[in-house]
């Protein structure tokens, strides 16, 4: 056990999966020398050499569509888009390469890849650097999406994915990168692709949130439960796709009651989803609407506003306050 | 100091003429593989025109015939070794039956069978791709992977003139030059990408030229001439295993629509499309290996014989594979199922709705 | 009035444009002599010139792109993406371009630009010919998404479109396209964007669809009503963002009912986001669960199967039994 | 035959050496030009060092400072006549201030304030743009439409050697081949994108030579020597004009690191910075003017007393400039608002909760 930040643990698990297995291969924008524009790459172009760790020109469709002619070829690389916003260039290869050609080829090829990306508010970037774009894969099948909220969450399942025979789209809360550290285990351990984690288990009302907003969640939920006679579940989605329903009903079935908190603008994304989930298999449990707390339907704006136009702390509690309205 | 357009010389690799002669000095090709590479032609192009008729009656759907690029194709293909890898477009039958994809295979994909898409259980040749550019970036992907797992093998990926405008082909040279990887791209130059003329495709007065843009190794060859092609891959192949990537340019010619849905008279004029029937590649083949005296009139027409009936029993083993069922496609997503698509996958019975 | 198909209807009001404004142009893969692969485009470069309808070399990106360029600098460029399946390949023009330039430039630039595509299935297309993707465009703030489905709508439509000073994307069912005539007007008239069509007051359920799938859904209600003592209200979407939200909920919360209808695969689809927006506001109006009648989570199929994998006939009826079950 | 990799022979424009000694015939260009370039040079750097320093004090955000730069973005931008349109990356601080754009509206694009994207307000100059390539399909459709409009406008892309790898700089190039657009794109060749050395950007030893994949002009300039660097511009305009697009790779060098946020001690050794620094384009230039006798070090100390209290007043302006507010977001997404964006709209009172 060493206590981390998730970026820590990130680059542990990316050092130790390529130890494991010397198929496993790095490639994107800065990632060799300057160890990653947040370091997740560090130090191990130095240990792993410029081949397996490899710095890209600035061509993201060639970056992962590269990585899907390695995986098909043997290899299983692990792709950096520099920031989410970016991978608008890759569509293709993301959507109709990469997640198709295990159907193309019906199951004659695979792509066993992993697509990591930085993304999420509250860091003051320029634009296009903090978009949340998570809901346009969710709408893609053949890949599944994957994000963290925490540093061991972030071992676990990086290492899950980077072992999946499927490609796979990590996503990482830039503002979870150093915000705390936490203990992780040194020692290989994996948490299951597709498996939400109750965070915290609760009577009255399911809050189910992913990735950047988890910490938020947690606080907000503390400080209200400190305060007033409430007692509310947290699910930490960790895959939005495929999406574990059994958690998501299960929960709702038993409060009746939920909000759902992502950064994605709220029209058509993941909250969308999982709200028409439960209004497909819950719906006579649900007491209230269900309440989607989200970045408005706007691209994502200037630092000087993004405070304000993210799912705050003020904003989630007024969702909440809603919700028990009914 | 200034770099005007188009000041680049390129020369156009030949071995034979129009009319079948040596207009240089003959490659070391022995006589068993020119017959090799004119079965393949002929096989290809018996293929070509069984699949025009069957998607006609209705039995196969949208084709993209080959006609007229049989020695680009097949001149290519001969060329490579079997642990080499190819990355075809939509239009690459000849190239693909040489590299080991039988013709089931191909009438299989175009009835729209999903087991029409294994040709890699038995060859080295990824499924089709209808995204003009994308392979490209897959055959860089697959060179890079042979290169770090030593495995003397050439990626070809395969790409029409109009296919170099995409930003993939791009992306995909400039990677390969970096990386000094072991690839080919072959873009058949027929002329024209659906209606737009090559001319209107860029400005650049060859596709060979674009090399310079990627500090790679650039060739222009005569597309209709199986022999320079065949003898140009076969050096392009060489420098590609050194790690020197290579950019060929096959100029040839469409001679057909530009797929089963296409009508050509739209846009281009018959007088064109004559003045290519002369330099057809199979023709300009037989001549040369009569004038050889290793071919004559009956052998020829025997092989067009053996051709047909090679197509005729391929496709009966294609129309004798069961249909794909609905329930298959919910296999081919992930390696597991995701409890959604068993769900979906077992909703098949109710239509689809859940209960 | 004249009697004409859709795709009549489309190079009707292209041309109108054309005359009426010389500010219009046209640009894309093969639609100046070849007249489009469809013919939407058909002998408009005889009229207007090579200058006004251009064929463009193969490069997605570059035709919105510079659709954008133009649009910005006074042109309303009217851009032809061949199938919307290799939209993929303009993704970021499209999403992060054309529909953000008005709010990067904080107003001072705008985008009044079209950009047309073939889309939906049923036609025994090759693979990414028939695919789907209006849900990516639902999650992308700054774009309209417009799909008509009858030779009426599509003039009025496209006309709206083509006028308005923001990116529109244009989607049209290519199996409607010859698959009926209607009388269309010859003169100028606009259907308002964003605004939906009652096709069908009823009392007892709503369908709700778009496109494609509205001439097919038509004939399914046509032939329950016939032998059943129902009556089911359709709504044809017309826009599906903006969505038009009132229309939708009064019709819901009258008939208390809904099943949507579309060939977009189902997972984070169009109709997630309209379930979702059902459940937000309108919630305890419904006495059933929302059914989606979709494509399946899984890539287009190929021919041979997509019949059974597209909302058929049947699927459709067993929706509206399911739904009527509760 | 082969076109064997970077056989192309490329010449740099030089006018000044490196001491400021003129190496070829002097250009046409008068000594109020001279002063000209030299004081947009001194404001620029100005500009640029406070804005380090702002940044450093958290006053303004993340800034991509481009001091080394200063030559190749205000000798071609000096060369642009008021209808000509320009269409920046992120580091383009000196361009855009020549062509127009004010101080305080670059201050206020690196502190967030949304006014800080309304450049083409009142200069012919696009938004700053983050996507690497996407202004090069801009600046094509921009001369597009000015050549459809009959506008004489040269629409100018600027973008880094980095940008040069991505596919729409590729498809940016083809488009302005093929329609013979009045366009130029600007490349300044700062041997960096972030860590990636240019030498592992593309194995082209030029970028000038890319030129001719497209059947374009190119043209290599010394892009730390702002005479040569507007000279060169001034010819490549005239031919754009003429519907003849032009490819320029400017030479120079990124003194500082690539934003703010960057190190650049972790990737590149400090001896190139160093010999680089020699090179510096406002030294080199001061020179020459003082050996024309038309500058002096006390002109000299002036000119950035003056360029300081200009960006000193832009400053203020800026901090004295409301704040954006949340509610004005909805404002920009549509023309008209739709319903779903004055609800949201509303609900800000509700934090963002309907009700
Ligand atoms: C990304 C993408 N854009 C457009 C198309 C439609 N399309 C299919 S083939 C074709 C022309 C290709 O021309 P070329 O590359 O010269 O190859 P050829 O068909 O001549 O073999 C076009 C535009 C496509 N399949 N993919
Ligand atoms: C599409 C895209 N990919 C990656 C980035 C991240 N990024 C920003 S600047 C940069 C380097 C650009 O280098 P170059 O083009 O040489 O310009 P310079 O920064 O040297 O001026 C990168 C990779 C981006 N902004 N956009
Ligand atoms: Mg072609
Ligand atoms: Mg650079």
């Amino acid at each position: 056990m060493t206590s981390m930040t998730m970026i820590e643990a990130i680059n542990l698990t990316l050092r130790k999966e390529m130890e494991r297995d010397n198929k496993v291969v790095c490639l994107g924008e800065d990632i060799g020398k300057n160890g990653g524009v947040f370091r997740a790459t560090d130090g191990l172009q130095a240990v792993f050499g410029e081949e397996r760790v490899v710095d890209t020109p600035i061509a993201e469709s060639a970056i992962v569509g590269a990585a899907v002619g390695m995986a098909t070829r043997g290899l299983r690389p692990v792709a950096e888009i520099q920031f989410l916003g970016f991978i608008y260039e890759a569509m293709d290869q993301m959507a109709a390469q990469a997640a198709r050609i295990r159907f193309r080829s019906a199951g004659t090829l695979n792509a066993p890849m992993v697509v990591r990306a930085p993304f999420g508010g509250g860091v003051r970037t320029p634009e296009l650097h903090s978009d949340s774009l998570e809901g346009l894969f969710l709408h893609s099948p053949g890949l599944k999406v994957v994000m963290p909220s925490s540093p061991y969450d972030a071992k676990g399942l990086l290492a899950a994915a980077i072992r999946d025979n499927d490609p796979v789209l990590f996503l990482e809360p830039m503002k979870l990168y150093r915000a705390f550290k936490e203990d992780v285990p040194e020692e290989d351990y994996l948490l299951e692709l597709g498996k939400a984690h109750v965070l915290k288990e609760g009577e009255d009302l399911t809050i189910i949130t992913y990735g950047p907003t988890v910490p938020l969640v947690k606080n907000v939920v503390e400080q209200i439960e400190k305060t007033q006679n409430l007692s509310i579940e947290i699910i930490d989605l960790r895959t939005i796709t495929p999406i574990d329903e059994e958690t998501i009903l299960a929960s709702v079935q038993k409060t009746g009651r939920a909000v759902i908190v992502h950064e994605a603008v709220k029209t058509g994304g993941p909250g969308a989803e999982i709200s028409a989930l439960i209004n497909e298999k819950a719906l006579f449990h649900l007491t209230a609407p269900i309440i989607r707390v989200t970045g408005f339907d706007t691209p994502y704006p200037v630092p000087s506003v993004e405070d304000d136009w993210l799912p705050n702390a003020t904003r989630i509690g007024e969702g909440i306050k809603e919700v028990l309205s009914h | 100091m200034w770099i005007e357009p188009n000041e680049t010389e390129v020369n156009r690799v030949q071995v034979l003429n129009e009319t079948g002669k040596l207009v240089r000095t003959y490659p070391q090709i022995c006589d068993e593989e020119l017959l090799g590479l004119y079965k393949w032609m002929v096989q290809a192009r018996t293929f070509d025109q069984r699949a025009l008729k069957l998607q006609r009656q209705g039995r196969i759907g949208t084709y993209a015939p080959m006609i007229g690029q049989e020695a680009a194709q097949i001149g290519s293909a001969f060329a490579l070794k079997e642990q080499d890898w190819m990355y075809p477009s939509y239009r690459e039958v000849g190239a693909s039956l040489v590299h080991g994809v039988s013709m089931e295979n191909f009438f299989l994909y175009t009835m729209g069978n999903l087991q029409g898409g294994t040709s890699a259980k038995n060859a080295n040749v990824f499924p089709v791709q209808i995204i003009i550019g994308a392979q490209c970036l897959h055959a860089v992907g697959g060179a890079w992977a042979s290169k770090l797992q030593h495995e003397n093998s050439v990626s070809v990926a395969y790409i029409g003139d109009g296919g170099t405008s995409q930003g993939d082909f791009h992306e995909a040279l400039n990677f390969a030059g970096v990386y000094k990887l072991p690839v080919v791209f072959f873009v058949q130059n027929n002329h024209w990408a659906i209606s737009v003329p090559r001319s209107k495709q860029t400005a650049s007065s060859t596709i060979a030229q674009k090399a310079a843009a990627y500090g790679i190794t650039g060739i222009q060859v005569d597309g209709n001439d199986v022999l320079a092609v065949y003898s140009t891959m076969q050096e392009a192949l060489k420098r590609a295993r050194e790690g020197k990537p290579v950019l060929v340019e096959a100029v040839t010619y469409r001679q057909g629509p530009h797929t089963t849905a296409d009508d050509p008279t739209k846009y281009r004029q018959n007088t064109e499309v004559e003045s290519w029937l002369e330099k057809d590649p199979l023709k300009r083949m037989k001549a040369f290996m009569i004038d050889r005296n290793i071919w004559d009139e009956e052998l020829d027409q025997k092989e067009f014989e053996i051709a047909n009936e090679k197509v005729t029993k391929a496709f009966q083993l294609a129309e004798n594979t069961p249909n794909s069922k609905t329930e298959e496609v919910f296999d081919f997503v992930f390696e597991q199922k995701t409890k959604q698509l068993q769900e979906q996958k077992s909703s098949i019975g109710t239509e689809g709705v859940l209960k």
